[in-house]
């Protein structure tokens, strides 16, 4: 019987509506082989939503496709998710004050950072030319 | 996914009491936005949203939210959520939503506190 | 805004203990994308578990994967699975037959090919020393 | 999937009725075997399973089942499912299994049938 293979799941999504709930069956999958409890599941399916959505939105990329890779490590869930876009830096992005927002005229947008940096444990964003790749991580 | 975004509107004295079925996003969101909007424009200030059967949601529905719960405030009415899931409730405590609107625990306990 | 995507997801899953439920969870959500009704779904569920279990199971693979590409095309939704294991002849494999399988001591197994193709529209199998592929299609 | 497989016994005069909870696969149904064997042993030869909440099944679960059927039939007794989604009945089907234990579609048509 050969060796117990990585806890290794890779998967490659087309930027189409609703396929960011794709991924998160996908995670769901991934956090019940680690037995991760509900709330901190429905947490990195969050994270995971916006870092899709992101993608999807705003990346231009051409092969229009996010290719995400979970891997379970100890009590760890790591998410790397990339795309092949124009890149952006995370550090011009304003963050979001609900105040701002409340007023007439204010764009409504503009969470998802705040949202996957608050529902994981660690999330680091590496951007350029060549697309964004996102690492995130929940632990148990 | 695929399955269409459904929502129920009734009212309880001035009370309107909408109630959400599937994935808020962007779609969901123009949904209620528009059922809003009619009770709005027939006077309505008084809302309450029951998400008891929307467990999942993105940050572009919740921002349709915030222009909901813009135009509450302004109108100085009033506008709070019920029944959310550990999930939904958790972003609206990031996103500070939690500042302007209160979340109810059940739909009866909401409609007891803003009769 | 770049042209449309390909209908086409991607899955490498690790051989391991109900990792064929995270394939349902991704056949489900591509299901969802082309509305196969909640049958079909079923059975595409089914067909590919039985298909993941015989890579699991059967195919003595060293890299312990299995890749699976889902591919929507207009009606039906092709289901391309691999191993990279030892493969074999499914022209030698016995149909089950139930009246024989209900007498002692016979071997109660084998039917993982016949479902999936009772599932399945088409299901194809390529086979050889550098593993196995196949290919399965649902018509809506 | 991780979710553990469960199981209750009750029985109805001389019929012995399993109800099933998750994935009926290798784990799903040696739990099954051991129960059925349980009352076997202490002379049952009449059984109802009721998977009602087994809506994902594997061949290697159902050849377990067979091992079950076969013991019952050898026994002269008789074994029979109910509540089955669609696709665990096409299963059955495909098998043949239906020729040799019925499906009832409600656990009470089953009972009124068997006792
Ligand atoms: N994958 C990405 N590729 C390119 N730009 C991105 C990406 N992710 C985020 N951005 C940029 O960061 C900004 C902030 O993102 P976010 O906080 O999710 O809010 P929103 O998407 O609502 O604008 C986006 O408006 C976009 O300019
Ligand atoms: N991916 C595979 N790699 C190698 N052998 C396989 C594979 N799939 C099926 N087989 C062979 O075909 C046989 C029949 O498979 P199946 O009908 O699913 O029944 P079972 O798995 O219960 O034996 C297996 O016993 C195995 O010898």
């Amino acid at each position: 019987m050969p060796k117990e293979p990585d806890r290794v799941v890779e998967l490659i999504l087309p930027m189409l509506p609703d396929m960011e709930i794709a991924a998160t069956r996908t995670a769901e999958a991934v956090a019940e082989m680690m037995q991760l409890d509900a709330d901190k599941t429905a947490e990195v399916s969050m994270a995971l939503i916006e870092a899709c959505l992101n993608s999807f939105e705003h990346s231009q990329s051409v092969d229009r496709k996010v290719f995400i890779t979970f891997r379970v490590a100890g009590d760890e869930l790591q998410i790397i998710l990339k795309d092949h876009g124009v890149g952006f830096d995370p550090t011009q992005v304003e963050a979001p004050v609900i105040e701002k927002k409340l007023h007439s005229g204010a764009r409504k947008r503009g969470w998802g950072l705040r949202l996957m940096e608050s529902m994981m444990d660690s999330v680091k964003f590496e951007s350029g030319p060549d697309g964004t790749t996102i690492t995130m991580i929940k632990k148990k | 996914m695929s399955e269409s975004f459904e929502i129920e509107v009734k009212q309880h004295q001035a009370l309107w009491i909408f109630t959400t079925h599937g994935y808020i996003n962007n779609q969901g969101g123009d949904v209620i936005k528009e059922k809003y909007d009619e009770s709005y424009n027939g006077g309505a200030r008084k809302f309450l949203l029951n998400l008891a059967d929307s467990k999942i949601i993105n940050s572009i529905g919740v921002s349709i939210l915030i222009e909901i719960l813009e135009k509450t405030i302004e109108a100085a009415g009033e506008l709070a959520f019920c029944n959310c899931a550990p999930i939904v409730e958790k972003t609206f405590t990031i996103m500070g939503i939690t500042r302007y609107a209160k979340i109810y625990r059940t739909e009866e306990d909401a409609v007891k506190a803003m009769s």
